[in-house]
């Protein structure tokens, strides 16, 4: 890092560890010469061009007068343990966690090959991660993409990173973004699952992360990042992860076409105890995802906690109903798959809104992924397991709910939504999803294309009849 | 011999098992199948996509008698396997023309 | 919260910390005004009616004369980072703990009724909880509920509440708890596996939920709570989870009657990988459960750990050797139901005893539990998955356990058991349990019967037979 | 504890906290008169005899003119919040971590008898450390074996133990390497899988923790330990764990011989799902094995983890791409297995080198790890699921592998690798290796001999014919 | 009356389920097996080890129908489950001696 | 042409399957099934409650030959088949009227 700019972890301090006493507050405020309304990380852009900067020398400057000692001393082991945690805890989301909720959806004849898209982009995306995603995300760079200043990782290491999260190892918070990258590209698998060729899997894998993920992170969350600068919030990733996964499953479900026998031959999940199972480990592990953003353990990473849980049980518990009287059936599925849209649209939301916005998140989140859902048999693409039904559409919603519901009550760090009375906040937040949609949108149709022509994307027929276990990986899921 | 072949209900079996083995019948051989017949099949549901799923699961029983024990091994069947409501399932007798015992190389009746 | 009345974290400081250095102790001794005998938390309440009020007041009366900064310091963000990593633990308990341990126990047609018991106990309790159960649980009110203070958790923010948990945001606390909320319930729910309408189960749910956990946890764990102002202990809820679902689920198996073909249908387990996937996931889950209950990261919680995997471990063997001896093989499900019940017995004493304590509870856990579930069949009732058998047998065991073990030389919190000469704690715990079986048992009979003549609480035998996954779900767990 | 000898947390104040400024580490410097280069756990031996003792002996002296109050304060919440949730996550390895990576790859009539090893071996293990294991492991002793001081868990109380964690309590650290001795003999079981009989198996756990894993634990970790003396670095076990564990899988298969059918019936994993599930539970609890190790949250830790994926995802494509170069198809066992091997392999470096050496370390081990999996068919032994071949091979390959790339810089508690020019640690590490493989092979070697003439290893013919379940367990996995 | 019994590809169950509910044969049984024959199986690797894997998945469809009715079974059968490449399937004819309903003891060609 | 139905121990399958190959006899049918017999079943235990399962799983494995064929496909049978204890299981002739190859239509011994 060649400019240090050491920046005071004043919102998590206010909001983040409790309400201090005012005294202890005005202690901090007078250190830091400006209002503790600054969150330090990803989520807690600053509002306008150039104030993260113009507020970040100030505190650089006020700070280099303290003695190093204590500058030291904020590195917190209390914060370290709880990002080390939910690195571990975003970790299982994607393996086992999404692999079984993927995995249980499919045929039988699918199950590895669907697991396998999960398990590959884990190890893939984690060394392209170190070698060129993280620098290319997360270093100091332009507007749209970092630069490669912490190629392989260089100068990434235990001292902390103050611009992105002053009171851990500078490793820990690369390690937990590592796990993010590592879900996303996966996420959109479920749009061509049971029947692409696992060439272009990886090829798209490799090449969606370093030209589609890396950048909008860098743009959403990275130093200098262009829809940081402009005010959107995203506490934990519902644009950057979520509606960028979301639109490119729609672009993936549209170049591969649909699947042999879709809407003639019976096409029921396999083991939905598999599936549960995979929305269980989801379920905890977005505690992870979404707690973890605070990057430290206090009462920002409760909140945000809380609201999660609340947002998937409302959702559930919406698209179970939902389902209920449209179709005369609660099911398991939808409970299922409720949650998780639930835990989409609370992503971007968690660490700015209170609970009974993350009710009223979760339960729009509900009807509105379940009606996305099935609205895909009319409009006839084969997004097979519904990436963009629960992603795409959970996280648009989530995106433009924080824009209603956000409010600096909860997180002086935030900034106040339409409910509030901000309604520069909604505005920002659908600049934010726009972009998103049309960045991601464009640049997944066009890789695709791309490696339709040069790899092909698609196994031939018999080989979708045989199943890809077989064909693409020559095992069987189950045997005597 | 005759081959008496009866679709049963799942459930069933247990009840059927113990009846036969009352009028000396032990050896049969049993699978899961899926019927199709006049019984309902059920709807499923999955994110909205309906099915239709017509297939009942059924146990298929295979028991092969000498001729003489055809009536009664058919009587226990029916009784045992009745409910009264659609679905009860079928027996079907074939001829069998040989019966081997694979360890001792037995044939005919006294194979089975 | 209007009243604040912060209370020193004597217990935690001393015990949970490590042994500090006399002169340390001493300081907070003074400091507090009050010997550090006392935990702040659920699990310890003060023996004798009106000394934690009076202790409260004294320590908040010192602590006000300190300078506030001081107060906000206690807030850590390890033992923020320790209780919002619990709570994900006690999370993962549920589902897809709980759910796979039941749904592997059941009969393949109703695999996914199983699961969705466990799975949409968790989405409603979670929403009950942030709006009326929380606070009829812990807001301050009568002996035997709590007011409506903190309805929609009102007041439920970043700040430390002090008489809970003073060293984590009270959203932490108020979140660890749900997790208990919803997880007792879910455990009633063996009792009446395969056979219950689903309709009525959630009815069931959201009334025992309300009528039965609320108020006990209150008494037990609350401030004012009457079985608290009694002297009984109570680490980690043995009492208000483990005995009242147990009790409950023995009503709950009486009232609903026996399964179809019970006794002549083979009921065997589906899927015993799926029952010992879940026993590990409550395995791992638990040390969040009984360890988390510490509300911080100490000594206390280290040793509730290490007597949980300790009593889990020796129960699991117990079992095992019990079946081995009386029926002539060792069992997987066996050593996975003693772990089980292990844990259960150990979770009122986990903070405590001491780790030969715990070997004891343990091995007695797991013969007693054995030989109950035994019993069962001969007494002629359907506890299908043996809620009571564990639940309800292990967690009185543990809570009288806890009577004969506690040794304050482990936690000066605590109390002292028989062993050590308190025969007084050894009658409160009696009178806690007692109560708990006459409370859980009658107030879960007059559900049940009301439930049962308003919706009906049993299938249809032809859908008994057809099994729930289809009739009450239109799903099928597994197809080709 | 008999001798007290506090002794400063100099290598994690150092390395773990983050890069404190020059002043701050100079102070430290000062403080205890040494340099910062210790490293007080396990992983961390002082090189060269009784460098250990006299440092230990300086910090004391030195820490001992500190008022107590200041020592008290090592006691860390978030370093305790850190290591009791990695002892929770090294549980889920073995339990269902463990058991079902091995349990889907048997044949469907062993999956019970297999899920036991790993379950029974939690329990016994368990038990066995707080009687007798953890003071044969931990306890001052002399240069094999520990002595009785702590039998029963004697003395080991809340108070951290400053030779071992000083920053922990004392419990959380004997927890955590509970999980250790417990998971190092279920590791074995995969080479004698589908046809050990259960009293064998269980005297095997008992004799073989006891008589190998508690000694060799001693040596290389253990105060007085000689091999810790020798100046092999061993982070996170690649040696007590994965080289003995993968020696005595050798060992045992030889002894056992070859499974019924071996080369000519069919053997094929009977569920990749459950073995796909359970790895991603390995990778996840790795975590914690390995970051949990530095015994503390800083950036010792994070670095830590951060290897511990880069070599697990390295080492998954290695063995995919093997495969897929040398069988004509990637296949998701073999990456899975990968991710194993490159676990493995990282353990023993997680600590001490960095991201660059992970991807290496990586690598290698799923090239390595592939060729010895396939090498067995033509040796000719049945090592039934590789327990050798990954634990065996990839341990030994790590625990060099450290000799060759560890570096100060990444660690100032570890030492220089042969590519910074320190062919010494390269050296101490061959001897440690060598010195595991003899002690390890002829150790189990004898137990398995002495077994077999006591109990009988092996299930007859018949029962091997019919499957463990039924036969050892009188169970089945699945059932209608 | 007959016992046709086919054995099918399993992703044409469907198609020949509908073809003969066209033609008014509703009543089967139907069950999952392993073929072996002219179509080649498949290999599969797990950990280095190669196994030839002949078998292939099939479905058997088992319908005992009038013999009038025969020849329109095998029709439909063969139209429907025609793929035209190798692994087709077989359908095999026996002959059936009795057939009764469990449920209402009807024999004969009643029963089916 | 007849159907050999035999019903063998599962371990057995790929020895007589690669007996017949050896004897030119490609085309088979298989499933899984559960035999009840002389052989003796297990007990199980599940919390203390004890259950007798008599089922004891088997393969069952369905080959239609030309009448020619019969003898030769029996003798194989039983010779791989054999282990000489209880439960080897049986074999069974039954005749079939007819054989058609789905895929080319072909009848009779053509077919098969
Ligand atoms: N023509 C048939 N050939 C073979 N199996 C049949 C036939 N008709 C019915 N079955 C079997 O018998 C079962 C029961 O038949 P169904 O018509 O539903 O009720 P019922 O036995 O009361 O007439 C079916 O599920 C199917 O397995
Ligand atoms: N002699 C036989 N007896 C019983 N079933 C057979 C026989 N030959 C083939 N089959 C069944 O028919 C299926 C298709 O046969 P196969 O030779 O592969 O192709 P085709 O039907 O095109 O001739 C096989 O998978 C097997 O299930
Ligand atoms: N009468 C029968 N009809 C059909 N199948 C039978 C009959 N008797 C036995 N079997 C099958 O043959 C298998 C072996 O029979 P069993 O009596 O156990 O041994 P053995 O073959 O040595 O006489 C049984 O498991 C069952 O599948």
């Amino acid at each position: 890092m060649t400019r240090p700019r050491p920046r005071l972890r004043a919102s998590r301090s206010a909001a983040g560890r409790g309400a201090p006493a005012p005294e202890h507050a005005a202690l901090r405020g007078r250190r830091a010469g400006t209002p503790a309304t600054e969150r330090p990380a990803p989520g807690g852009p600053a509002r306008g061009p150039g104030a993260a900067l113009r507020r970040a020398a100030l505190a650089g400057a006020l700070l280099t007068s303290l003695p190093p000692a204590a500058a030291a001393q904020e590195l917190s082991s209390g914060d370290t343990a709880w990002v080390l945690t939910c690195t571990a805890l975003v970790l299982l989301m994607t393996a086992p966690g999404l692999a079984l909720f993927y995995g249980g959806l499919v045929r039988r004849k699918n199950v590895l090959g669907t697991l396998m898209q999960s398990f590959v982009t884990l190890a893939l995306v984690s060394v392209q991660w170190t070698l060129i995603g993280y620098t290319l995300a997360f270093a100091p760079g332009g507007p749209f993409v970092g630069s490669l200043e912490w190629i392989g990782l260089a100068g990434v290491g235990a001292a902390p990173n103050a611009d992105y999260a002053p009171t851990i190892p500078h490793q820990a918070f690369a390690s937990f973004q590592a796990m993010f990258a590592v879900i996303t590209p996966a996420l959109i698998a479920g749009a061509f699952a049971e029947r692409m060729r696992f060439p272009a899997f990886l090829a798209f894998v490799l090449l969606w992360s370093t030209l589609v993920y890396d950048p909008l992170a860098h743009m959403v969350w990275g130093l200098g990042g262009f829809l940081r600068e402009r005010g959107a919030l995203d506490f934990a990733g519902g644009t950057v992860v979520h509606v960028s996964s979301g639109v490119a499953a729609l672009a993936a479900a549209l170049v591969i076409g649909r699947r042999h026998g879709y809407g003639h031959e019976p096409m029921q999940p396999h083991s939905l105890p598999l599936t549960v199972l995979g929305a269980g480990l989801l379920w905890f592990g977005w505690f992870g995802f979404n707690a973890g953003s605070a990057l430290g353990a206090g009462g920002v990473a409760a909140n945000a906690l809380l609201t999660t849980n609340t947002a998937a049980a409302a959702a559930a518990l919406a698209w179970m109903i939902a389902e209920w009287i449209g179709r005369g059936r609660p099911t398991l599925l939808g409970a299922a798959s409720g949650a998780v849209a639930g835990l989409v649209a609370i992503t971007p939301a968690c660490g700015y809104v209170g609970v009974s916005a993350a009710l009223a998140i979760g339960a729009v989140a509900g009807l509105l992924c379940a009606w996305a859902v099935s609205a895909k048999t009319r409009l006839g693409y084969d997004d097979a397991l519904d990436a963009f039904g629960i992603h795409g559409v959970g996280g648009t919603w989530g995106a433009l709910a924080t824009g209603i519901f956000a409010s600096t009550a909860v997180n002086p760090a935030g900034a106040d939504g339409l409910l509030r009375g901000g309604a520069g906040l909604l505005r920002a937040q659908l600049e934010a999803v726009a972009f998103t949609w049309i960045f991601a949108f464009l640049l997944t149709f066009a890789i695709l294309k791309v490696l339709d022509r040069v790899l092909g994307l698609r196994v031939p027929p018999e080989h979708e009849q045989e199943g890809l276990d077989v064909t693409q990986h020559s095992e069987s899921a189950y045997a005597p | 011999m005759k081959l008496v072949q009866a679709v049963i209900r799942p459930f069933k079996l247990e009840e059927i098992k113990e009846a036969l083995e009352e009028v000396g019948i032990v050896g049969m051989t049993v699978s899961e199948v899926k019927g199709l017949g006049r019984q309902k099949g059920h709807k499923e549901i999955y994110r909205g996509a309906e099915y239709e799923v017509d297939f009942v699961p059924m146990t298929k029983i295979e028991i092969v008698v000498p001729d003489r024990d055809v009536d009664r091994v058919l009587e226990t069947i029916l009784r045992a396997g009745l409910t009264g409501n659609i679905g009860d399932g079928k027996v079907f007798v074939l001829d069998v023309e040989e019966a081997i015992r694979i360890r001792t190389g037995e044939r005919g009746e006294h194979a089975v």
